[in-house]
């Protein structure tokens, strides 16, 4: 685990992040189990921490990132928007913070420069990234894009529209393909019969290049690396950092078409397990770390708790809101 | 008769139809082994009764699928595509409006393309918006292509079997909230022909036409209604391309007054084009204007209840 | 007021635009150096002028055209995308129906999407059965787009210029007959709101209601009509997402009997959606059938003319 | 050039067939010109004949065939199309042996194995190609497909999914880009930033192999072993054949966006006169070549006077075609 390039308050923040994502995570499974969720079906990245947040911290906050819908919570996270807020979303909430979706993935905020799925099209959302990084080239805004997708996304014909204009105009974006290894009942194998995704960067001719998608470290170095090329005008970059879907598809499957062996094995591999033992090495006392922890639970718990006390988002709420917005557009 | 589900229905249609014809396959994303049989369920133990090669699960990427299948069945197959949701009908809507439906003309009809699509659609509760759509009027403007649309189990089973066994590209709208209703569905080989509507209700005063989930709102609205004395005609199109004119006419002459309802935006709707068909054959039997009971021109989902068929039906009474 | 071809105004529009914003940008294929300035010679040059940051040639990839349009625009860019020919708006229907559309609904109203989509279509002669679509009526479900079809050279550069100002991705329908017709063009800066129909002519007999080319076929079919004292009053949708009720009613009310004429497919046009509102708001005023005229059914190009358009009024007329 | 595969009856026959696609659209470009075609503009592949007859020439005539749209001429006569029929398409005549399209790319027989284009809509026809090789394949026909397109079009979405849904389920199917370095106005090099365009065959691990597209022979060999490969099950290959397009984009492309130093360059390269070298080389006495060409010429002669023989194809035969076939299917 490459550590050099990142201070202990760097590194400490990032595993508090990663946590914070996580326990959001496990606390909506909780709630979507026990049925006091109003949202649509939750489909967590719990394990995968390590992409979304290797990825998209560090960026200057000018910086635009567009994230897979898996890891979004961490992506949000990542740009210090309260749990709170989100968790409004999760529990069919008011939010004060962002627009009234009825999913995370689904939210975007320009203020914050995230950009989340504009439909539940896979693979759209790479083609917005890739115009925000048109947009800040032609604007000579010095932004740059980081944009990330799942495995599965790579089989759209979005993904290689999308890459291939990005490489013609050197575009400014870091594509990172969140390869969970399953796209829903799919092995990546079964869909992808190139051995590494990293690989489909030849068909456009810029840099592919597979990381480990559990070392959070790793990732943020290698991204970082393609954000200085991006930044340099050199073009995009594509990241392969491969991981694991702990989580099912989603909280309806029963997720019955993988060997419980196979989750075994990746859970000795969890991303945050592996930073704590980087930080330990650090010379990180466990009371600082277990103080960590206890912060994120605590967080959390708030987060219920405040989401709890925000009026009802309703339908009537939506239906109004979308009817003004009506009226702007056509009168 | 058994009583089945509505996806009990359709999983018999494909089962029977897979068991009388070796050339009727089924291709999608993750309808094998997810779940039990698809996201919906309905193609639950078809991949252990048919195999990999009879129940082909590809990755994403909904044109290739589609346009696959249409290769395939112009070299005699049957493919029965699921697109998950039919909000991804637009990944694979060329291959759709221009080459499934089209191909028979072009090819001065030697080239035919028997192939199905099932798609689930429509309006749930905590879905995400964007996951509600009833796009289905798009594809009125593709003639060679049929859409179907049923709201009964048997409907489902009939109709489903009947769409196999056409040489011609049939859209299948598989409303999301019928799949666990139930009734009666006729055993073994039940065949509905398409492009035929039903009166799923007579009656004198009012006619409303309504398709898949809304027929149900509106059998709720008539049982309301008629508790009041007021008789709905209840038809139920089925299929909206082509359009049952003579079913519909039928009913106008009868009633002379018309509510149409669907779960999609009022604005390029069905609706739109029933009306308009009425407007331009009937206009003389009708005695009061024609009345679209819809969605909002909002993105979904907004989608009427049988208490706005009820009003609607009032204020055309009182008018 | 100069005088200049539909063409011409299209491109005065875009020139003066991009000179007064430096965000307006074009983008498509083959709109910098093939023939005069892309397929059409709409663009003709405009990339001598602003070079290739403004005038972006792409590889033919019509989905990353436009989803990478929308990011720009989401971050403050006007880009003003060319889609070659209205059948290749399949290849960009998703980015076009949810994308664009849906933007500013699902921020709550945070992120816009000034957008301007051009395509050209309709039938000509000699052409391709297939690149004759004119597909306009797809994008009646999708409210957050705006959809424009001029019919005039002073139309086309007043519209184009709104669509550009406008915060909302608008649809930009160029019939490819027009392009060489010669009209009165406001010079400087002569914009025209979106939304609003025009009466062509007044007339007291009967409405017809028309889009681009048809409005040309229904204004001979006028001055045929008009010689043998039949009236016809032509209204010109000029867009027809937003609807303008308010002229459509106010032309009905006056002469009691509607034609609707447009290219498209009967089935599911916006002629349909045109009846529906006038037998669902203006019933009491109809005394007659509301009649369209329309492409047939079938794969396009069958068109109609003023002579179809002469042989409806009549119908109307003895019936 | 390598030749060793073929007899000199097959070098004849394929000589004959190139010769036979070239004065037949030089026809076209001479009746165009002079207003007696009733037809789609033509968009013709003078100087690239090589791909097409090298690609679909000898396969089993139970084979599919489906050619790119700029060299469907070729690809006609190579599956013994008569002349006639296909001319009858440009004057719009009606011919007995096809479909009454209005151009020859977007004509489809499924009695010769010709699948056209269907639509417009580039790529589009790729995936219908992979559809048949999956009906092959799922009907154990020991069919193959061979399939061309251009460099343009592998910029398209459906070029993605479609050759990955080839490799993925092994189909028996031969991809031929006909690179003919332009698409309108742009270069491939401006359109497609990795230099070779068979690399792209990478993203989906099956071979991809460049050949020199004006050397019919070396095309052909390349795309036989291909088509070996894939009726022996081992999936399919991409073959990029390098040309040059000799013809504007369409007849209405005045083509003034490329140097004439090019085109000139491209002319001394010309597949034709590469073939008689060869042939001379072989022994063929230079009368059986001017032979040759004296009979493909008076075929096209004849062709031209046979079609205007035929009825016209008038918009009102369509019609009625087309309301009878409507009435097919809804009645
Ligand atoms: C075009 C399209 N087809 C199908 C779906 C349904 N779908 C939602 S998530 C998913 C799997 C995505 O796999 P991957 O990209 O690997 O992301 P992961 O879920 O593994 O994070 C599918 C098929 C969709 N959203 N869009
Ligand atoms: C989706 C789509 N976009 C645009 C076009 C218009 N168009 C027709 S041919 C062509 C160029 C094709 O280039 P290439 O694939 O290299 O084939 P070539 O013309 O060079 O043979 C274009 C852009 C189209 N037919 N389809
Ligand atoms: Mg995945
Ligand atoms: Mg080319």
């Amino acid at each position: 685990m490459k550590t050099e390039h990142l201070s202990l308050s760097d590194l400490t923040n990032i595993y508090r992040i990663m946590l914070l994502s996580r326990k959001f995570e496990e606390k909506i499974v909780e709630l979507f189990h026990s049925g006091k969720t109003r949202c649509f079906t939750p489909h967590l990245g719990i394990g995968e921490e390590a992409v979304s947040v290797g990825a998209f911290y560090g960026l200057s906050k000018q910086d635009l990132i567009s994230p897979h819908y898996r890891g979004a919570t961490a992506a949000w996270l990542v740009r210090k928007l309260p749990a709170t807020e989100l968790m409004c979303i999760y529990l069919g909430k008011k939010s004060t913070g962002l627009a009234n979706t009825m999913a995370v993935q689904w939210t975007t905020n320009m203020t914050l420069n995230v950009i989340g799925m504009a439909s539940s099209i896979l693979g759209g959302g790479i083609e917005i990234a890739v115009g925000a990084a048109l947009g800040a080239k032609l604007g000579k805004t010095g932004q740059v894009v980081v944009n990330s997708f799942g495995d599965g996304t790579t089989n759209r014909g979005n993904f290689h529209e999308a890459l291939n204009l990005a490489a013609v105009f050197r575009l400014p974006i870091v594509f990172v393909c969140q390869n969970n290894q399953w796209a829903m009942n799919m092995r990546v194998a079964k869909a992808v019969t190139v051995g590494k995704i990293s690989k489909r960067a030849v068909a456009y001719g810029f840099p592919g290049i597979t990381v480990d998608g559990n070392d959070v470290l790793a990732v943020h170095q290698t991204v970082q690396e393609a954000v200085q090329r991006a930044r340099d005008g050199l073009g995009p970059t594509l990241v392969e950092a491969v991981t694991y879907r702990m989580s099912p598809h989603s909280e309806r499957d029963p997720d019955q078409y993988r060997a419980e062996a196979e989750r075994r094995k990746w859970r000795r591999k969890c991303p945050i397990l592996r930073l704590e033992a980087t930080l330990k090495a650090k010379g990180m006392p466990q009371e600082e770390l277990l103080n960590i922890q206890q912060n994120a639970a605590d967080e959390i718990a708030k987060a219920v708790d405040e989401a709890l006390s925000r009026p009802d988002l309703t339908p009537e709420d939506r239906l109004q809101q979308w009817s003004a917005i009506y009226r702007e557009i056509y009168i | 008769m058994a009583e089945l589900t509505f996806r009990e229905a359709l999983r018999q249609a494909l089962r029977e139809e897979m068991r009388r014809d070796p050339n009727v396959y089924l291709v999608g994303i993750a309808i094998g082994s997810y779940r039990r049989g698809g996201v919906f369920g309905v193609t639950e133990g078809l991949l252990e009764e048919f195999g990999e090669e009879r129940v082909i699960e590809t990755p994403i990427s909904e044109g290739a699928i589609i346009g696959s299948s249409i290769g395939a069945a112009m070299l005699g197959k049957r493919p029965v595509a699921e697109i998950m949701d039919a909000e991804f009908l637009v990944t694979c809507f060329h291959q759709l409006v221009y080459e499934a439906s089209q191909m028979r003309f072009f090819t001065s009809g030697e080239a035919k393309v028997p192939l199905v699509v099932r798609t689930a659609f429509g309006a749930t509760v905590n879905a995400m918006p964007i996951q509600q759509q009833s796009p289905e009027s798009w594809f009125l403007q593709s003639p060679g292509l049929k859409v179907v649309m049923p709201s009964t189990p048997a409907d489902a089973k009939g109709l489903l079997k009947a769409a196999i066994r056409d040489d011609n590209p049939v859209l299948f709208f598989e409303h999301k909230k019928l799949y666990d209703i139930r009734g009666p569905v006729p055993d073994g080989d039940f065949v509905i022909p398409l492009g035929r509507a039903e009166v799923k209700r007579e009656g004198r005063d009012v006619t409303v036409i309504a398709t898949a989930w809304m027929v149900h709102e509106v059998l709720e609205a008539a049982r309301r209604l008629g508790s009041r004395g007021i008789e709905l005609e209840v038809v139920d199109l089925r299929s909206i391309l082509p359009i049952d004119k003579k079913t519909i006419l039928e009913s106008v002459k009868k009633t002379r007054k018309v509510v149409i309802a669907h779960e999609a935006k009022k604005t390029g709707g069905v609706g739109a084009e029933v009306s308009a068909l009425i407007a331009e054959e009937a206009f003389e039997f009708l005695d009061a204007p024609i009345i679209r009971v819809a969605g909002p021109d909002l993105p979904m989902p907004f989608v009427p209840s049988s208490e706005d068929i009820v009003q609607a039906v009032e204020s055309l009474l009182r008018a």
